[in-house]
């Protein structure tokens, strides 16, 4: 391992120091050092946004903390849920007066905390209701939908709460949104490499070189297959075979978003959407929002990922709202 | 009938920081063959850390175990957090109001501790997890129990049911957690958190035995 | 190497291909398939700011065309300078009436093109005027600035060139404004792993395991010194003792850029700001913008890069003024 | 004086470009040595374009040198480009209202592209470039020329002396280029565009030679 990092066991301490540092104008530090809110957080009279999860995703989920998006974060370690402790401080962080919206991943650690979260919340008589992600097609059947789970649509459905909670929508309302967010929403992944948690110091899982694992998880959950490597083209089309095959697609409008899993350059990422635009196109789909970038990753890992997003007006109407945040910028303007 | 009074147990929960720190690497490493390799660490993080918050004037087995929880549950994410916070936190809770444990709140305790962590994770016996150490544990207490034994005696069954319990997962293939991705192939090693909690529960039970 | 391509020789086509399909909004096709213009360039009344370079550098050098900052840009193969004749449709691409500012990095092979493309410009009585980005300390010393290699410091002189000439200040004062910038500018990367060109197949150099190249090049080209990799706090203080001792900053606002080259975790760029952010502190530099994300990588090298630039008033004006792109984002408030 | 009209002169392009794309591997593998492995690749991009664009019939020398010159310029980036592409086009301009090309406007339109090739690049003999080529072939066929032989015997002269001058590069250091980064490490080895130099050079005077 080759990396720019102090002590490997340090890594979530050193990194928010950074980020504090380096976005004044939108990040601010709370009491918990692992929770992060959005300045200007709490506003009040409006339902606050939280979400949280293991670091090493970034900019998920610290890089979404800003105006018309996240207003506070609970950070764990490097792949790894934060505490319940700090879900709640961030439910704390967030709340305006409205009550609470927590929308966080599927996964094992992430939903005990936040259960246990909420739990000390409501001894304070502070409202918390929560939309988990299952975005993953790759993680469970489409019977077993509840155990996928949550990938890069969550960056999508944090964006539908929080326009929808910028519009006072109450705390239901907004739920309700985010829920219809992620049930519209279908990801899958592929990996190229594996990745190396700084304090392991080596991968703790192994990809055959030529070789690429078919629904990669984001910390190298192993897929539903492990194939010699094919081109961007075939890779984009075994990905929305996938993601067309679980939800009905034909002919919507969709927000598409592709995203790195670290280590890949980003002109091929663009290759890979070139080829995602061609199969939308073949299926009537349009893509009325276009994200290409490193929006969810996992590390040093090569790969990539593609979700999709059926629109229908509300929320076509909330993915246009400004936002404005380290990883995700809507609305500049210029 | 016997009893200890929760002032003189207070300093078990010292011991069973003491014993989980110093298997740190240990626990670690079995998590490493079939998991991701940080229990130890998260354990003895934790359990470090809540020893700090006890300080040198260990208070009583109810505020030592309410510590503990609330400790875990502060800075220790992942499934270990929680799922130990909410353990020792009920335990904690079981024994709101008194000034002794004896055989039968020590198995009322024990039953919201593990109840605690069965609501939370849901995991079954079986699933290869640290429920396969308490519920073994817990059900050769309560036999023991039921046949009259005295405390002490309860105490030794739980331990040796304890250690078998772990044994057990050695066997079994992983239903839960990040093991159970491997499938077939987590068969052959002890599940970590089975190894911290036989740990846990040998250190407690060795514990109050000294008093009795 | 295990990487999203197809024909790794026509990696620029397929990826020309997913930029135009994802941003119809910021980017435009010419007939010169290597050309990019923005959307809504030429615009009349305006100088036309054009760059170009190698690919694979992205965001550089497309990323960077929108709103606000680059009108064309002249697209190379990886790692080689794009033709004279696609400079030459860049510039034409770019030009409102009132000439066109060339702001591109130090390269043999830019330099040539670039030349040859102005002969041809100046042919059809088409004034391009040039400035030459020579950031990088580490590629030469400073008595021989002007072999040093441009770095990520043309990302700023792009934003000060591009907004002055939104001012509708003359083709002069761009190029003045522009090379101000630049020559107020000071870079350096630590590269901790080789890149793989995908029709290369295979890295064309190597860094040992367990050391970091510094003042690595953004093609690899050697640096100053091999060393054992430091902690990323002792890598900042190389890096910004590099460019202190270049041109003094003590006591002057700055804007600051952490580049990742391509594969190093967004969280350890962060890390490594904490760090950047503390020695400008101790230097009594204040950074009055900061940038910390991938703006000019090298594929898949593992490392990171250092820019710093000294502002006067103007600058600092330039580069608060607002602009959009893929790459870079200004005044979007929302 | 012996002289070639640039009508009969046209094919010779056609050889040219033949050459380099038969070679486009080995320059590649001479180019990966010191530098970046893609001289071939580039070089056999643009001629074999520049083909295309001259078409089945091919025009005179004059205009396929300026086809050669501008399909480089225009697709064909990174030095070959702007140098060889630089070298064909003023080689073409100083043919220029001429029909045929004889011992003193060859040795002009050299002069002129070597020109060309200087300005741009900047490079001097012993750098390791392609200049390590022209320039003693240039040289060369002026003392020929001066001595007053005859232009086939100039043009022999100027292909014993390309060739001498590519094997000179073997011994230099690269001062120029990407392969001036190794230092001394580049010694040892051919350089690539002074290869690729060599063959055009080549092929032209044996073109030039079989109308005399
Ligand atoms: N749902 C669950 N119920 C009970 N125990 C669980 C559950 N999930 C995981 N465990 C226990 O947690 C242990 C792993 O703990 P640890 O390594 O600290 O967490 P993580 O899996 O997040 O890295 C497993 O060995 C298992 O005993
Ligand atoms: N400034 C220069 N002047 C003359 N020739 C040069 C110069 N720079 C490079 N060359 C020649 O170009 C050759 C390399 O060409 P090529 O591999 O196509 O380009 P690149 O170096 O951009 O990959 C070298 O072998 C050398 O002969
Ligand atoms: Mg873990
Ligand atoms: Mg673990
Ligand atoms: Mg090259
Ligand atoms: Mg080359």
């Amino acid at each position: 391992m080759n990396r720019v990092v102090n002590n490997p066991e340090e890594v979530v301490e050193d990194a928010v120091t950074g980020l504090l540092a380096a976005h004044p104008d939108l990040l601010a530090a709370t009491d918990n050092p692992r929770v992060i809110r959005a300045v200007g957080a709490p506003k009040s009279g409006k339902v606050g946004i939280v979400t949280g999860g293991g670091s090493g995703h970034e900019p998920a989920f610290v890089g979404y903390v800003g105006p018309g998006l996240i207003d506070a974060v609970a950070l764990g370690e490097v792949f790894a849920s934060p505490s319940a402790r700090s879900f709640h401080h961030a439910f704390k962080a967030a709340d305006g007066g409205h009550g609470v919206a927590c929308l966080y991943g599927n996964y094992a650690g992430d939903n005990m905390n936040v259960k246990m979260a909420v739990k000390l919340a409501e001894r304070e008589g502070l409202v918390v209701k929560t939309v988990v992600a299952n975005d993953d097609v790759a993680s469970a059947p489409a019977e077993e939908a509840s155990k996928r789970r949550g990938v890069a649509g969550e960056i999508l459905t944090w964006k539908v709460g929080a326009a929808r909670a910028d519009e006072r929508a109450d705390l239901d309302a907004v739920i309700v949104s985010a829920q219809k967010a992620i049930d519209a929403t279908r990801s899958i992944g592929i990996g190229l490499s594996a990745c190396t948690i700084p304090a392991a110091g080596k991968p703790n899982f192994t990809i055959k070189e030529g070789h690429m694992e078919v629904g990669i998880g984001h910390h190298g959950e192993p897929g539903v297959a492990v194939v010699p490597t094919r081109s961007a083209r075939d890779m984009a089309a075994l990905m929305m075979d996938a993601i067309l095959a679980d939800l009905p697609f034909a002919g919507e409008d969709v927000a598409v978003l592709v995203s790195g899993l670290g280590a890949t350059p980003l002109m091929e990422l663009y290759i890979l959407y070139g080829h995602v635009a061609e199969i939308l196109a073949a299926h009537h789909i349009a893509p009325r929002h276009r994200f290409v970038g490193n929006y969810f990753t996992s590390l040093d890992m090569m790969g990539v990922s593609v979700t999709l997003m059926r629109l229908d007006a509300e929320l076509d109407r909330l993915i246009s709202a400004p936002a404005r945040s380290i990883g995700l910028t809507i609305g500049g303007k210029s | 009938m016997d009893s200890v009074s929760l002032k003189d147990a207070g300093p078990i929960v010292a011991d069973m920081a003491a014993v989980i720190v110093e298997h740190a690497a240990y626990l670690s490493e079995i998590d490493g063959a079939i998991g991701d390799g940080d229990h130890g660490i998260n354990m003895s993080k934790g359990f470090r850390r809540a020893g700090e918050r006890l300080g040198p004037h260990p208070p009583d087995l109810a505020q030592g175990f309410a510590t503990l929880g609330e400790t875990l549950l502060d800075e220790i994410g992942g499934s270990t957090g929680p799922l130990y916070g909410s353990f020792f936190l009920d335990m904690a809770a079981s024994l709101k109001g008194r000034d002794a444990i004896d055989r039968d709140s020590f198995g009322a305790m024990l039953h919201a501790g593990v109840a605690a962590v069965i609501d939370l994770g849901g995991a079954k016996t079986g699933d290869k997890t640290l429920v396969d150490v308490l519920a073994p544990a817990v059900a050769t207490y309560d036999e023991a129990a039921a046949k009259g034994e005295p405390f002490h005696t309860c105490l030794e069954a739980l331990d040796r049911a304890s250690e078998a319990g772990l044994e057990a997962t050695r066997d079994m293939v992983a239903r839960i957690g990040r093991a159970s991705r491997l499938g077939e192939r987590s068969r052959g090693h002890l599940d970590a958190g089975a190894a911290s909690c036989r740990m846990l529960l040998g250190a407690l039970s060795r514990g109050l035995r000294r008093h009795l």
